[in-house]
């Protein structure tokens, strides 16, 4: 039980030290210094201290509590060296559907609005949804067709018994490329940041977001860069053996996406969905093919 | 007299005191006491985990005996239908009943038509041979028939729409059902069976042709799925949820008897598509997953909730097929579990749509929105349904979906994997539209004094969506009844436990699911409230809008077109094929019945008469 | 093939004038020429009846009107040609009777004429255009278009071609 | 079977009387004009007098002395010379069945007794002989479909077919329209053609056998008729005899006479007249013509019939010429079903034609009020509610409908094809399949438009037309509920039907060899 | 294209026929019943002429039959042509000789036409051919004088009465002998006028009733206004 407690926590805890590192990394590369350490907790601290928060209903706040929740409860399901959580009862397949409930949280809470640029986000998001999901199942289906389980602790224990040459990456590199192209799309980062558009906030979802609301999106987004580094971790890095290699193989998932985002300028939504339908999913199903012959 | 015999009798009695007193206020009232009566009539059958029950009725015909009998697979659908009709029956028993009296209908021809419904499913379900299995195969087709066209007007054009289809695969049944007779001299199962193998691949794959195209009508497989939405749409409100929930089921449960219980799944793999490197049963996988994506994608364009749920009912329906034909325990356990999960859905969600018709008068998706501070409950059925429907956690849908799809990875089934994903994301982009433009948004003007729906209407509905989320979170006991029906078709039974499935390579505990879902929310909702200032409820209005100041009397939605990127994208995918070819049968038989005409018309007799003596003296003497 | 005898001739006469007949009615543009050509192939099927009571050499049926030792045709299808032939002026008399009134209606008795008129009757009757009537089927199809108030794609994959980006929607537009 | 009382007691069933169902309304038919100027209401109430008589004179013959067949040689000359009536349990079902329905289907004022089109205000004795004249006709049009049922002697039977035949010319001229008598010209021309034909074909027949007594000739069948000649014989009959039975391709007549009849008149012909021509169709194939080619031609015209009918059914504009249509589409199942042959052909096919009897005559019965374009029946079911039920009733049998009796009429069809399954039958078994859908689909396209809203629906039916329809559509349902007893009663009468050895052993009894 | 298909479908019709009728022993038929006829029919009817023994006896039901069809179209034609004006347009009278010789010629056909009727049974001719003298008669006077129209209730009894005769006649035989027309009053002796039991009187009615029928088709047919056109 207390692995429940602990296991998003320490997804938060390490959510908010990838929130720093990726605004580091863009602070490098744009030759700026980049926020102090503990800046995105006071971040999450300031929003929620906030005078005015305005609410347009009761769902708009449950859309909150639901896209928080959901990760919560999906962290759950990702194994952390020594703590295996749920991932016995839910598997992989479980762990891919839980973490569609905070985008329909999401989703929820911006409709309850009535904000037409709100809901035309939205629609941005969920098309988005549509297109990156598509090359990640290939790849979910990749990983668990070829060690035979969709139970992350056995797909890890697998990856694990002859160290390098069995993990995912050097078993299925078709795939694990293809993952982390799926990735990008996932984290809303550039080039596939249309969706988020946090550059116009008043044209995205964001817009009627202010105050812990947008704190509880902060929450949501240290929560969904851990969920999205460990979960590429487990698949393809072999988990953690240890609490270090781990951590350096989540911060290292995830510092790519981070790099190579901010290269790039942005895609129109249709194109998300074209090149992602096109390339990664290709991709992936090549490795699968590669996989069944 | 059985235990059957009564249930029958009792659904029988339903239909009569229907015609007799249907035009009564009591009369909703007395079919919902009718329909419970028979559910319990059907629980004492004890046709699920005993031995079948028998009917004591035969009949013989031309030397072929026909007669009835439940097993676990009739009792699984029955207890569906059953229920079905116990809850759209209590829906359309209060206000409903009465507003339909008002616009002008007759309640009494409704409660007929689905007593009559529920009483030709009953016989169907029982049927004990081919022969048995036609009739009530027919007798369905005509009772949906009786109650989508008692809507009038439109209804009655898509109820003609859905005759023809049926119908002709009414037809085509027949004919396969004669071609069985000739190469085995009988109808009954047994026999049949006994014999079947030894026909040869081509006459099975006439037979599948036939009769599997005969079934696939009603389930509205691809390529016969073009009447279905309009009729099922049309149909009013609780028939509509009704027929939802498990009228398509029965062409499903006529394939099962074919594909599954007669043929087997093992037959279908070895018979190769000439050609192809695919078996029958791939085919018909494929044939099942395009069933799930191109409806689907056809229901995201739709903008009546009606027909967007009813759209989606063809889709759902693939899931079915696809999870049978997976063959493997959790693969076809999850294909009956989602007709009973998508049942309660379905039918929850037509409801609840229905509630919203009942208020506000429309079901048009661009003239809705904001509904949710009116109509709280119905809402959160709908909300409660949809995710159910997306196959999200903690709902039911989510338990069957995650069935086939874990069937299908341990099948090594990339494409159709594939597929089956693409449509719960389709799915999930429509639900969402769906309680958007609903519920969601800003609320118009002329429903700013619309009420919660009526407690009559509410009931059934909070009934069914308790149940999604009970048998979300513990499907076992409605497992249980799954495993009975696997083992009765010869099929492995699934390993279950109270809170889902138990696989050593990878199971589902629903109860630790949606416990730590619930804690995840718990704990967002912690954060959230406690952490917070409070927040200040504002008016719908008051929001940003891009620097202008929205007036009360201007009201923004975005609702019309709601995918426009995607539909941008895949748009030009949307072409008519299905249309077309329909459109091209129906011109054939215009052409023909012209030429027929013609024949009649302008035909010099004397000449036709002088032929044919020709004709047939020349048959004679060569 | 039979040797040409008098009875010979006689049996083809009837065949032709039954073939004749026929040909007659199935070119005739002419009501009452049709007639006349029924007229022939009745008489033709009228000789044949009597003539499959023929017997070479025999004589008429009646007791004391001639050689009572010789052999007497078959008596059978005299009768029954005298049926046919009544039956065949009844029915002749009352195809005249019809002719008439046909004339006295229509004005004509040509196939072709009767045939205009008769469709401009029958247009007149159903109350709708004479040239509209012919060929529209009655009433709708069977397979009926679905409502388009409905949705714009619940036919089916109703739209064609791509969807107007931006959309083009004309309500809640101030 | 012959009594020997010297008088004999007319109210003691014998099979003498057997006759005076045909004689009777022939007697009245005589009578009827100058009764009619001596008392309008005595020759008013003469028709249906003498039908109740002959149904009640049948109905006894057949409770005393139907279990068996018998025969009746008029005359009292011996079987081959005179001509003879031969009844078994078909034969006095149909005898029954005419009277029967010529009294719910006699024609009242309403399907016309004037000259129609060109009606000026003429007197009332002229009314009055027009409506002599149409009971006249309407009698001797019983007394022909009842010696059509009975006669057992080939020319008879022509005979009986071509006072069938001129007496519905007289009916179906009765509505007095221009297209009226067109139609019925070219129905005469037709039918006289197809009258042609057959005498040649009875000509020929009576060359090669010598003789016109069906039993005589089904005993010299096997050996005289089963050759070219014999079929070429059947065949002229074929198309002779098929004028009336609407058999294709002499059935060009059927529409436009049906649409121009009065709807009663209708019924008639298309209900019973074609039945029994259908009858003696089969008794010559079944008696005379046991070759396969001879079922081959029926089985194969028939299946054209099924094919054109409905089809062209699809497009019919008006509600009579609809059902003219679907008519042939039934008539043409009749025929598949007949050639199937073996008992279970004969039963299919009697199944089938008597459902037609009783349904097309009760949907013709609608048509009585329903006689126009089929646009025109918008929303006729708020006027006319029970007729729409009835129609909704009598369209389910119609196309198939379990558990109603067409269903089983046509599966009897279907597995006897099936069991047959030569490629041809599994041909006729998919064609009347493709148009059961098709017929479906325009009856239904009817019957949604009968419930359609309309603010100004057709009138309401007559009362009389309403009940003769309501009785048809409740023996329909007894039918359904009664579903084994009338089974076994069909396959007792088929069983009749198709007995050769039986027809030729209950005409000449005495008869040993049977070789002269 | 409809005519060349006409005659090719003509010609077939007539090969067919032929070679059919070629096969058919021609001049020898089998004679099953004729000569079984020829046998017992003098005994049996006691008609001298055999034709009209078996007309009127053996197939005395088929004359019933031939009887109503001929009524049959008679009434038709009176449904068809309908009612009867009384204002019609006539055609004048004919000349001076044609009027005179129809008022000869009516009586004398008159008594030719039953002459033929009442020796139906001893040589050729009979009801038929006699009732056909019988209207001929007034065909003749018709064409002489159009506008003298022969009265209707009159032709509506002759022929009402005469088919009745012939019917109650055969019921009689019923009654009597329990037969329908079986021939009644005895054979007689060949050869006499009052021979063959019942059979002249058949051939009366038959003759009366033919003659009515005829009669009226014509009157029918003359009464028929012409088109106006």
């Amino acid at each position: 039980m207390i692995e429940l407690i602990l296991m998003p926590l320490a997804a938060f805890v390490i959510g908010l030290a990838m929130v720093l590192m990726m605004r580091r990394i863009g602070a490098r590369l744009q030759r700026r210094v980049g926020p102090p350490l503990l800046q995105p907790l006071w971040d999450i601290i300031k929003l929620h201290g906030k005078e005015t928060q305005t609410s347009h209903g009761l769902i708009h706040e449950l859309g909150i509590v639901m896209a928080i929740g959901g990760f919560v409860a999906a962290v759950t399901l990702m194994p952390l060296p020594g703590m295996n959580g749920l991932a016995e009862q839910g598997g992989l397949i479980a762990l891919v559907y839980m973490m569609m409930i905070p985008s329909l949280g999401l989703a929820l809470g911006v409709g309850q609005c009535a904000n037409p640029n709100g809901s035309i986000g939205i629609s941005r998001a969920l098309t988005a949804m549509l297109a990156y999901d598509i090359p990640m199942v290939i790849v979910v289906f990749g990983v668990a067709f070829f060690y035979g389980s969709t139970s992350l602790v056995q797909i890890i224990d697998a990856q694990q018994a002859g160290g390098f040459a069995t993990w995912g990456i050097a078993e299925m590199p078709l795939l694990a490329f293809a993952g982390l192209f799926a990735m990008q799309a996932m984290l809303g980062k550039q080039p596939f940041e249309i969706y988020v558009a946090p550059a116009e906030i008043a044209t995205g979802p964001m817009v009627e977001m202010g105050g812990k609301f947008l704190g509880g999106l902060f929450i949501m987004q240290c929560f969904q860069l851990y969920a999205a580094g460990a979960l590429y971790t487990l698949l393809f890095l072999g988990g953690g053996e240890n609490w270090l290699t781990f951590l350096i193989k989540v911060f290292a998932v995830v510092a790519i996406p981070m790099s190579i985002a901010f290269l790039f300028p942005r895609y129109r939504t249709e194109d998300v969905v074209r090149l992602v339908w096109k390339w990664p999913a290709m991709i992936g199903l090549l490795g699968i093919a590669f996989l069944m012959y | 007299m059985t235990s059957l015999d009564h249930l029958v009798l009792v659904s029988a009695l339903t239909l009569a005191l229907m015609l007799l007193f249907g035009r009564m206020r009591i009369a909703g009232r007395l079919a919902v006491v009718l329909y419970a009566v028979q559910f319990l009539l059907l629980m004492q059958t004890g046709a699920l985990l005993g031995e079948p029950v028998a009917s004591s009725l035969t009949l013989s015909v031309l030397d072929l005996q026909m007669h009835w009998r439940y097993d676990a697979l009739s009792w699984f659908f029955a207890m569906i239908t059953i229920g079905a009709g116990f809850f759209c029956a209590w829906y359309a028993a209060g206000v409903w009943q009465e507003r339909y009296r008002e616009e002008g209908h007759s309640p009494r021809l409704f409660h007929v038509a689905l007593a009559a419904n529920v009483l030709t499913m009953l016989i169907l379900l029982g049927s004990g041979d081919l022969l048995s299995l036609f009739i009530g195969w027919e007798l369905v087709s005509w009772a949906s028939f009786l109650l989508m066209a008692v809507g009038g007007g439109p209804a009655g054009r898509a109820a003609l729409r859905y005759l023809v289809y049926a119908f002709s695969g009414g037809m085509a049944i027949l004919a396969g059902l004669m071609l069985i007779y000739t190469q085995t001299g009988s109808l009954d199962y047994a026999r049949v069976l006994s014999l079947l193998g030894e026909l040869s691949d081509g006459q099975v794959w006439l037979l599948l042709l036939l009769i599997g195209g005969g079934f696939a009508v009603k389930m509205g497989l691809l390529p016969f799925h073009l009447w279905q939405a309009a009729a099922y749409a049309e149909t009013p409100g609780p028939g509509s949820s009704f027929l939802g929930a498990i009228s398509a089921r029965m062409g499903l449960y006529a394939l099962i008897m074919l594909l599954v219980a007669m043929l087997g799944i093992g037959r279908l793999t070895a018979m190769e598509v000439p050609f192809t490197f695919l078996s029958a049963r791939d085919l018909i996988a494929w044939i099942a997953a395009l069933t799930v994506i191109i409806p689907t994608y056809i229901a995201l364009q739709q903008h009546d909730a009606r027909y967007l749920l009813a759209w989606h009912g063809i889709g759902q329906g693939g899931y079915m097929l696809l999870g049978l034909m997976v063959g493997n325990a959790v693969g076809s356990a999850g294909g009956l579990f989602h007709v009973f999960t998508y049942g309660i859905t379905q039918a929850a969600l037509l409801m609840a749509v229905f509630a919203v018709v009942h208020r506000t008068g429309t079901a048009d998706l661009n003239k809705l929105g904001g509904l949710v501070a009116r109509m709280p409950l119905t809402f959160l059925v709908l909300l409660f349904g949809i995710i159910s429907l997306a196959g999200l956690p903690p709902m039911a849908g989510f338990v069957s979906k995650w069935m086939v799809y874990r069937s299908l990875v341990a099948e090594g089934m990339p494409l159709l994997f594939v597929a089956a994903v693409v449509g719960t994301l389709g799915t999930i982009l429509s639900v969402y539209k769906l309680i958007h433009n609903i519920f969601l948004g800003q609320l118009r003007i002329e429903h700013e004094q619309v009420r919660e729906a009526p407690l009559s209407m509410l009931l059934p509905m909070l009934g069914l969506s308790t149940l999604i989320f009970l048998v979300g979170v513990t499907p076992g006991p409605a497992l249980s009844w799954v495993a009975a029906v696997q083992a009765s078709l010869g099929l492995p039974p699934v390993p279950y436990t109270l809170g889902g499935i138990e696989d050593p390579r990878g199971g589902l505990d629903m109860l630790w699911l949606v416990g730590i879902l619930m804690a995840g929310f718990g704990v967002g909702a912690l954060i959230f409230f406690g952490l917070g200032g409070r927040s200040k409820r504002v008016h719908q209005l008051d929001n940003y809008a891009g620097g202008h100041f929205l007036t009360a009397d201007v009201r923004y939605q975005y609702s019309d077109n709601f995918y426009a990127g995607l539909m941008h994208l895949i748009g030009p995918w949307y072409r008519g094929a299905f249309l077309w070819l329909e459109k091209a049968l129906t011109a054939t038989v215009a052409f023909l019945s012209a030429v027929m005409n013609g024949f009649y018309r302008y035909a010099q007799p004397a000449l036709f008469v002088l032929a044919t003596a020709v004709a047939l003296l020349a048959l004679t003497t060569a | 093939m039979m040797s040409l005898t008098l009875e010979g001739v006689v049996l083809i006469g009837a065949l032709g004038l039954i073939v004749i007949g026929a040909l007659g009615m199935a070119i005739s543009n002419h009501l009452f020429r049709m007639l006349l050509a029924l007229v022939l192939a009745e008489s033709g099927a009228n000789l044949l009846i009597v003539l499959s009571g023929y017997r070479v050499g025999a004589s008429a049926p009646i007791l004391g009107f001639g050689d009572p030792t010789a052999p007497m045709v078959d008596p059978v299808p005299q009768v029954l040609v005298l049926t046919a032939i009544v039956i065949g002026v009844g029915v002749q008399a009352l195809a005249v009777a019809l002719l008439l009134k046909v004339y006295r209606v229509y004005g004509t008795l040509n196939v072709r004429e009767l045939r205009d008129r008769m469709d401009a009757d029958v247009a007149t009757a159903a109350g709708v255009e004479a040239d509209a009537s012919q060929d529209a089927p009655a009433g709708e199809r069977p397979l009926p278009p679905v409502p388009a108030h409905a949705s714009v794609g619940s036919g089916g994959f109703g739209r064609r071609g791509p969807v107007p980006f931006p959309p083009q929607s004309d309500e809640r537009r101030p | 079977m012959i009594s020997d009382l010297a008088v004999p007691n007319l109210f003691v069933a014998q099979a003498g009387q057997l006759v005076l169902p045909v004689v009777l309304p022939l007697l009245a038919a005589f009578l009827m004009q100058p009764l009619a100027r001596v008392s309008t209401a005595l020759a008013r109430g003469l028709g249906p007098l003498v039908l109740i008589l002959c149904a009640w004179i049948t109905a006894q013959l057949w409770i005393q002395l139907g279990d068996a067949p018998f025969t009746l040689a008029i005359g009292g000359f011996a079987p081959p010379l005179g001509i003879l009536f031969y009844a078994d349990g078909i034969a006095l079902l149909f005898a029954l069945a005419v009277p029967v329905f010529a009294l719910l289907f006699w024609p009242g004022s309403e399907s016309g007794g004037g000259a129609g089109a060109d009606s000026r205000p003429g007197s009332d004795q002229a009314d009055r002989d027009q409506a002599a004249r149409r009971d006249a006709l309407v009698l001797l049009l019983v007394a022909a479909t009842t010696g059509l049922a009975l006669s057992g002697d080939l020319f008879n039977l022509y005979v009986f077919y071509e006072l069938a035949a001129v007496a519905s010319f007289g009916l179906v001229a009765l509505s007095g329209t221009g297209r009226a008598q067109v139609a019925t010209f070219r129905y005469l021309m037709i039918s006289a053609f197809g009258s042609v034909l057959a005498l040649a074909g009875i000509a020929i027949l009576y060359m090669q056998t010598g003789t016109l007594n069906l039993g005589q000739l089904a005993q010299l069948a096997p050996e005289t008729l089963n050759n070219p000649i014999g079929s070429a014989a059947f065949a002229l009959m074929l198309i002779g005899f098929g004028v009336k039975a609407e058999l294709f391709p002499v059935n060009t007549w059927v529409p436009e006479v049906y649409a121009g009849a009065p709807a009663r008149v209708s019924a008639l012909l298309a209900g019973l007249v074609s039945k029994l021509a259908v009858l003696v169709i089969v008794r010559l194939l079944v008696l005379i013509f046991p070759q396969p080619e001879a079922a081959q031609m029926l089985l194969v015209l028939g299946v054209l019939g099924v094919l054109t009918g409905e089809f062209a059914a699809w497009r019919a504009k008006d509600f009579p010429r609809m059902l003219a249509f679907s008519s042939i589409g039934q008539l043409g199942i009749v025929f598949v079903a007949f050639s199937i042959g073996g008992e279970i052909g004969l039963l299919a096919g009697l199944a089938v034609a008597l459902h037609h009897l009783i349904v097309k005559s009760a949907l013709f019965g609608l048509a009585v009020r329903w006689n126009g374009s089929l646009e025109a029946l918008a929303g006729a079911a708020r006027t006319s509610p029970l007729g729409a039920a009835l129609f909704v009733l009598f369209a389910l049998s119609l196309v198939g409908v379990p558990p109603l009796p067409g269903f089983w009429a046509k599966l009897t069809v279907i597995v006897g094809l099936a069991e047959r399954g030569t490629p041809l039958d599994i041909t006729a078994l998919m064609s009347i399949l493709l148009v059961t859908a098709v017929e479906a689909s325009y009856l239904f396209r009817v019957a949604i438009r009968l419930y359609q809203d309309n603010p100004d629906p057709v009138a309401r039916h007559a009362r009389r037309d309403l009940g003769v329809s309501a009785l048809l559509g409740a023996v329909l349902v007894a039918a359904t509920l009664g579903l084994r007893p009338v089974a076994d009663v069909l396959g007792a009468g088929a069983a009749q039907l198709g007995d050769r050895a039986g027809y030729i052993e209950t005409v000449f009894p005495s008869h040993v060899a049977g070789k002269d | 294209m409809r005519n060349l298909a006409s005659l090719l479908f003509a010609g077939g019709l007539a090969f067919l026929l032929l070679t059919l009728l070629s096969q058919l022993a021609f001049g020898t038929p089998p004679m099953r019943v004729g000569s079984e006829i020829l046998a017992v029919a003098p005994g049996e009817v006691g008609a001298a002429n055999l034709v009209t023994a078996i007309l009127l006896g053996y197939r005395g039901f088929d004359t019933l039959g031939e009887l109503a069809i001929l009524f049959a179209a008679a009434t038709a034609a009176g449904v068809v042509l309908g009612r009867r004006r009384d204002d019609a347009r006539r055609d004048p009278p004919g000349g001076e000789v044609l009027r005179t010789g129809a008022d000869l010629l009516f009586p004398l056909l008159v008594v030719v036409g039953f002459y033929v009727i009442a020796h139906g049974h001893l040589t050729p001719g009979g009801g038929f051919q006699g009732g056909v003298i019988l209207a001929a008669a007034f065909f003749v006077a018709l064409l002489a004088q159009p506008a003298r129209h022969l009265s209707h209730g009159l032709i509506l009894w002759i022929e009402g009465l005469a088919g009745a005769a012939f019917i109650l006649i055969g019921i009689w035989a019923l009654v009597a002998s329990g037969d329908f027309l079986a021939p009644l009053l005895g054979p007689g002796r060949m050869g006499e006028l009052l021979s063959a039991g019942t059979l002249p009187l058949l051939s009366l009615a038959i003759g009366l009733k033919v003659g009515a029928e005829l009669a009226g088709i014509m009157a029918h047919i003359a009464d028929a206004e012409a088109p106006d056109t």
